[in-house]
């Protein structure tokens, strides 16, 4: 015991301890756990300074190649952060606290939080939302058994240019409740809509679709909620916040349940995580919602405040009955999200939004240009769009990867018959130069 | 404090964006478009950023206040974590999921890999997945990995058994997964009755759930006992790892029989809470679920190299987009290299020396429902103090006007007017001396002057709230 | 709250430092060694930052609250700033100063020169200094100068002319370079008597300090014939630079006759003022003056690489260890560079704006000694709230309790019980109505109840502190 | 007007407060400015958003060499920095606050820098601190000035080991004031104290020295204060904080004034600046001392509080008759020196000493086994060292540069007949594979 920084007891100090307590060694505090099943082995090597901790984090760093020019996305996208983000969620009273259970020492979050459920409702143009869920991807599934508690039906149709990997979440969530999830293979990078009417009955809980989809492809999907909600079945839709400043919302398309992952909030790449799950939906659903929701309401001198509402739902109270089984969820993202929302503000939005698009337009027809390239055009688009190359994307890819430049995902490997399909994905933060390097090196390795 | 839309005036920012180097896009048709744009803040970068700091000044936080909240571990998070996770913030997951990607993220995928590494020596595992988001996911991630494993062997059984003090996410995380629940109520000496427990065991048992030590802080004698009897019908032991931080060195779950832990990195290993997360509950199990593990699976190849495995059939696929938390696992990582293997006993040892010294010094003035030595936390009841008409809530407010965050009030359920204190192993004697003293005025105040605890706390910016209002006006969203 | 002595265990610690890699050294002669440690903090590092983070909460500051503090120029520091600062934290001053080393350090050489430039033109001036560690730094630095520029001439003068409105630093600085201080006394017009000014130059007179717009906020009109009269006498004409903040854009102080300037990189530039410091105080000067320029100096080389001079026998020499405040200037420079031209335009309108607005609407409740259009910042005096009793620094308690810092009171210390309020640029209108309502409230409490302005503030963790005891007792150092 | 993120008026917002103020535009408020006096020119470059700012501030790093191997001192010194200092200093309140003038809301930076004073007055054995001056250099020249009020004398002997910067800057601040200043030539680079008694007269208000001086020798100073004294002269002494883990304390020689740079105490190397600079006296001189002093006392209440004191020292009262002209001073850095300080802690701070010590002495020996290298012996040394090369060190120092090591900083340009002498420092950062690399590239750059 040579370090007191972590632990601060002194010796003396515990000396003191183990007399009022009664003991004689901490070891006798053990005493519960009987002797045989005490650990044998414990190969944890031994420990090190903040400095030597330090260096050895930025050698793992400088172990990977850091400065990728990014053209992916698939969920996750490389935007900029203001600088008021980092300052104020690293302010230790929001991250060194717990969720908050006690409302008057924690009105900073839960005011936070309230004004975040105000953002999403606004930006996704529906009524509830939640405090957040774990990611996008969570958040697609959670939906999902929300639609089949609501409406006791047990068959999710899932439009197959939804993310592969929320769709994989969703079938894994699934995986053992008896319910049928049943793909409808998309048409030219969109949802098939003949598809989908044939599957769509009165056994659906709820259709999943996708705006802007994995391809890229922007839909107004009001007639698919008509549609869905002709069948008595709810809409759900997985949006890309950042589009929403310049797309038609949800809530105007009649989506029941809208879900979404919050990075491109103000949340770094940082290897796919943290971000958050954002889940919004029609006021009639709210008892469904899972996960904690922060609600309005005054004390007894009428000044105004914030709780924890309809705690009833969560697993605390309801255990196996609960709307789900979240419990931390991923707060300190979420407040990232509204400084993010707040500080790029309502115009800002829509002007990052454009840009957004403005950049991948451009890029667009750089890349059209290329010899053997063409675009699929079957929809518009946001900030990522796909192209058939002459060749396999993977190789291709790898190639790029090799001279510094992630030049799109592949789609070979999400849908059969793609293997020559390539998504990219540009957003404000690739300049014209970066663009036309891309378009550039992309020719170059096609000649070869 | 006004919300921050009510401080927004049309026209205004936070920020200026990057000018636009390229032709402005032709606009899209405009059913695709939204009617008007979202009534997002419209605010100034010193208003946001004042409103922002002072709405932080509302909270206590483990930075500024005594943190007692049992079961959540609210222990110190060393500030050089935070530094090391801001490292890693440009690398995109997706790199690694691109064909020959796996290359550029030798640093991310070798780290997840020690990372687990390192938690399967700990808890006496054969792999785990960093997958899981938090506690929670880490429960529901681990029933399915039983569920696939019974499954495998032609029946996923239909029964997952809790006892009665277990915490919520166990039940609802064994319902998500399609479980039905048989809890099991606690015996005299505070954890799971084994008769009862004997009793409740069949066939279709597919997994008992245990915290160990228990919600109550204790250690549970029978545990060998309970794992070769669960065995015995083929279920597995679900270990719910919220409580690691008493036994870091000391015992191994896996050696105890369980097949399945998950571990709360936000709780054991120093990674701060965020006032609701993110947190990181990566799964560990024995060999025999390995092949059921989710996918992505950082595996390492013959050469060392780390290789990402995205095709296993037997899997039970994605549980989350990409690789979990990852930032929260960079410090939890750092804090394990950091305290390294003495440093991860002393944390328990301390941890547990805490909590029997306020355990002790606080005996005389509160019930201790089950008074028995006990791990990382204590469990009292205010049921002396509930004679006199005070609640638990009322100490747990009165704690709030004398600076101190309420231990958790209420849990376990098993324990009436339960007040459950966790103290860590990084507080001070002074501070838990201090709490303690002030502990022992709420209870005198109990006694003398019982009102004054049902009217805190007068301190705060506001008084407890109408929880009954908020549920019945669900007023969720600014209007307007 | 406690003294951090007074947290203090004999054997903790908040930090584990590096292992050692190399062999111990011998030890070193009893002589040169201390009798015992220094009794410095033993404290876990939890324990030290709870300490530091609550120490914080008991501040006023510009991102928790309005701070219109006259002549300091409490504007928002933006947050990029600070991330700009932190990217050249490892590089070594010394460096640049090894031979051959300027070649390493293009970077930061270069960004000092470029800000020696902008701030140039935005100054009038021909070449500035950026080694100035604050304001009062840079008018020693260019006194200095101007007594070189004398010096060389053959009498480096005896005076140097100062209003009575000047900040205490013009004089003190000018006593510092060994110069008697002339003052001359304000007109009715609020600024320097034209009339007495000139009776009171000679030749013996080395320089006029001026601040323009002065610290009551108002332009002077007769300064172009102020430095006419000055350069007549072959003084120059020195320009304080704390209230630039009101005329970038608009007035260059080179224009105008003046020769040697400061700026307050930490006033007009955004940068945070850090409780006291650090500032940084660049000078800038007119042709004749720049072969006095401090050492090291740097220099672009006709192949546009910048050097270092550091063996001019005409400069003064050093006026600080290496380049001066270099973070500072990293800050200030992003901020120029962020803004741009009309970002500084419009923040010296707005500024102006600000002030007159504020201005306005009080002035029906407070005296305005001289009622004209200000710049920056206006000055009240609160002689009819004296009639009841009531001071300035009663108001200011007072403005503490309703969450306002205090503008700045009894300066310039030719207006009686002066109120000087500087909004700056960047406070909302919400906000500035908010503290006219709350310092029309101030005036009305002053009528209807004195005792209460007298008792603030309430709210704070101490009320006034007896200062005379301070000074009496002279306790500057933890006993023990 | 696009933007409103700094300034924040709108039009509608503007027009109604100059329409308050009874102007019809902005224009108007620069009426007192005569029209002939208005710029002419105004050639900023235009603004760009915070995000394109960042990136140039990056592009300037690049263009420095950020990696360099350090064993160059001079002053500033390499050392770990906990990373509490960063983000306690970062506290918003902290560095957003100004001077604390109005103590009641500004208690925090108060109470901070009287345990800053407390931590200076235990480090250098001494019994009052000031608050802060900018640096190390201009605190040896405010020292100097003290003693010549304290004194009424008007000459200033100071050793020639004291820092040449810290000299230049000495004579810089007095050269307008009939003072004289008198160097004592060092030998054998320490202190020559024949020469020092040769000067010492009663006409001398001070001698400064200098612990561990340029050369890096250590000396025990008491003889010296014995004799200033005798003398009716102060004793000024420069000290290296670090080394005051270790080193018998000014206090303990006798020290009169005690100053030196606080740099190495938890401030980044960051060019040059910003650091603090300290300083520290006997009671006796406390109405001498310039800048701000912290004082405890009372509320009515008797709450214990913190003020600013003895102010009728400062240039606000006294104007021109201040004990010194400093008004802003660097009170951040000496928080985070405090920090630093209290952090590292007291066992801390000598086993830190003890490491650069000990780092060096591995350092020395490894130079000294170099063929043609000889070591400056002729004092003890503690994380700096004088070594005589076979050639001049200003060719090996550049040529060594090349390779990305900073070798040492030649004294040649600082002293005569220095050519070949070097100055090397090691600190604890510094890993003996580090040296060991130094030695070899020292070896192979002597052989060349
Ligand atoms: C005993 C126990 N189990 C599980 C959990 C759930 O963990 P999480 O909040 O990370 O989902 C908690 C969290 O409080 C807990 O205390
Ligand atoms: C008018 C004026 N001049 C000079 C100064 C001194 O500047 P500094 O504090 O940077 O030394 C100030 C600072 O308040 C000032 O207001």
């Amino acid at each position: 015991m040579t370090d007191r920084h972590y632990c601060p007891h002194t010796l003396d100090e515990q000396k003191e301890m183990l007399a009022d307590i009664g003991v004689s060694s901490i070891e006798e505090l053990f005493a519960p756990i009987p002797p045989e099943l005490r650990a044998k082995t414990f190969n944890i090597p031994p420990g090190m300074s903040e400095f030597e901790t330090f260096a050895r984090m930025q050698s793992i760093v400088a172990e990977n190649s850091n400065d990728m020019l990014n053209f992916i996305g698939g969920g996750f996208y490389d935007h900029v952060i203001p600088a008021v983000v980092d300052h104020l969620s690293g302010r230790a009273e929001f991250y060194t606290a717990y969720t908050p259970y006690q409302p008057e020492c924690s009105q900073g979050t839960l005011q936070a939080l309230f004004e975040y459920q105000t953002a999403i409702c606004r930006l996704t143009g529906l009524d509830v939302s939640n405090a957040s869920l774990y990611d996008g991807a969570t958040a697609c599934a959670e939906a999902a058994m929300m639609a089949l508690r609501v409406t006791g039906r047990n068959k999710i149709v899932v439009d197959g240019c939804v993310s592969p990997f929320s769709r994989q979440v969703l079938r894994t969530y699934l995986l053992n409740l008896n319910v049928a999830v049943i793909e409808v293979a998309p048409l030219d990078g969109m949802l098939n809509r003949a598809g989908l009417a044939e599957v769509l009955d009165d056994s659906v809980a709820a259709v999943l679709v996708q705006n802007p989809n994995f391809f890229g492809s922007v839909d107004d999907f009001s007639p698919i909620a008509d549609q869905t909600h002709g069948a008595g079945a709810l809409l759900i839709a997985s949006v890309y916040p950042i589009s929403l400043g310049l797309l038609k919302s949800p809530g105007e398309m009649g989506v029941d349940i809208c879900v979404g992952d919050g990075q491109s909030l103000g949340n770094p790449l940082s290897f796919g995580g943290p971000s958050f799950g954002f889940i919004a939906a029609k006021k009639a659903l709210i008892r469904n919602i899972p996960g904690r929701i922060i609600g309005e309401t005054i004390d007894k001198q009428g000044r105004r405040g914030y709780v924890l509402t309809l705690q009833a739902r969560e697993q605390h109270i309801k255990r196996h009955k609960a709307t789900s089984n979240i419990c931390s969820n991923q707060g300190l993202c979420a407040l990232r999200g509204l400084i993010f929302l707040s500080s790029v503000g309502r115009e800002g939005l829509a002007e990052l939004a454009n840009l957004n698009r403005d950049k991948a337009e451009y890029a667009k027809e750089q890349l059209a240009k290329i010899p053997g390239v063409t675009v699929l055009r079957s929809a518009p688009t946001f900030n990522e769009f796909t192209i058939f190359l002459p060749r396999p994307a993977n190789e291709i890819v790898t190639g790029m990867l090799k001279l510094g430049i992630a030049a799109g995902v592949p789609l070979g490997d999400y849908y059969e018959d793609s293997a020559n399909a390539l998504v990219v994905t540009v957003t404000e933060k690739r300049t014209r130069k970066e663009i036309d390097l891309l378009a550039k090196e992309l020719e170059v390795a096609l000649c070869n | 404090m006004q919300l921050i839309y009510e401080l927004s005036t049309p026209g205004r920012r936070g920020v200026k964006l990057p000018a636009s180097d390229v032709p402005a896009a032709a606009a899209l048709p405009a059913d695709l478009l939204r009617n008007e744009t979202a009534a997002l803040a419209e605010i100034s970068e010193l208003d946001l950023v004042r409103h922002f700091t002072n709405l932080s000044r509302r909270n206590f936080s483990v930075d500024t206040n005594f943190y007692p909240l049992g079961s959540c571990t609210m222990k110190y998070n060393a500030k050089v974590l935070e530094n090391a996770a801001g490292l890693f913030a440009p690398i995109h997951p997706m790199t690694a999921l691109l064909p020959g990607g796996g290359e550029f993220c030798q640093g991310t995928l070798g780290m997840l890999y020690d990372l687990g590494q390192l938690l399967a020596d700990i808890t006496g595992m054969d792999e785990v997945t960093t997958q899981p988001l938090a506690g929670a996911h880490g429960e529901m991630t681990g029933i399915m990995l039983i569920a696939a494993y019974h499954r495998a062997k032609g029946n996923r059984k239909k029964y997952v058994v809790v006892p009665d003090s277990s915490h919520g996410t166990n039940p609802a995380s064994a319902a998500m997964v399609g479980y039905e629940i048989i809890t099991v109520p606690s015996a005299p000496y505070g954890d799971m009755d084994i008769e009862l427990f004997k009793k409740a065991m069949n066939g279709e048992v597919a997994a008992v759930m245990m915290t160990c030590p228990n919600t109550l802080g204790l250690f549970n004698p029978h545990i060998q006992e309970i794992s070769d009897i669960a065995h015995s019908h083929d279920a597995l032991m679900y270990y719910d790892g919220a409580n690691l931080n008493a036994i870091m060195g000391k015992v191994k779950p896996g050696d105890v029989g369980f097949d399945v832990i998950h571990v709360n990195l936000h709780k054991t290993f120093g990674t701060p809470h965020g006032g609701g997360g993110p947190g990181s509950g990566p799964v560990g199990v024995k060999k025999a679920l390995i092949p059921f593990l989710p996918q992505p699976r950082i595996v390492m190849d013959d050469d060392g190299l780390f290789q990402v495995e995205t095709a296993n059939p037997l899997s039970i696929g994605r549980t989350a987009s990409f690789f979990g938390n990852f930032g929260v696992m960079v410090k939890a990582y750092a804090y394990i290299v950091m305290l390294g293997r003495e440093g991860l006993i002393q944390a328990s040892e301390q941890a547990v020396l805490n909590a029997n010294y306020i355990k002790e010094k606080l005996k005389a003035w509160y019930e201790v429902p089950y008074d028995m030595t006990c791990m990382h936390e204590c469990v009292f009841s205010a049921s002396r103090q509930l004679a006199h008409g005070v609640h638990a809530i009322d100490i747990a407010k009165y704690l709030i006007d004398r600076g101190y965050h309420p231990p958790t009030v209420y849990f376990p359920l098993n324990v009436k007017e339960a007040i459950m204190i966790e103290p860590t192993e990084t507080e001070s004697k002074a501070t838990m001396d201090a709490f303690i003293q002030v502990m022992i005025e709420a209870a005198q105040t109990a006694e003398s002057n019982p009102q004054a605890l049902h009217d805190a706390p007068l301190t705060m910016p506001v008084g407890r709230l109408d929880e009954t209002k908020a549920a019945r006006e669900q007023n969720v969203c600014c209007a307007g």
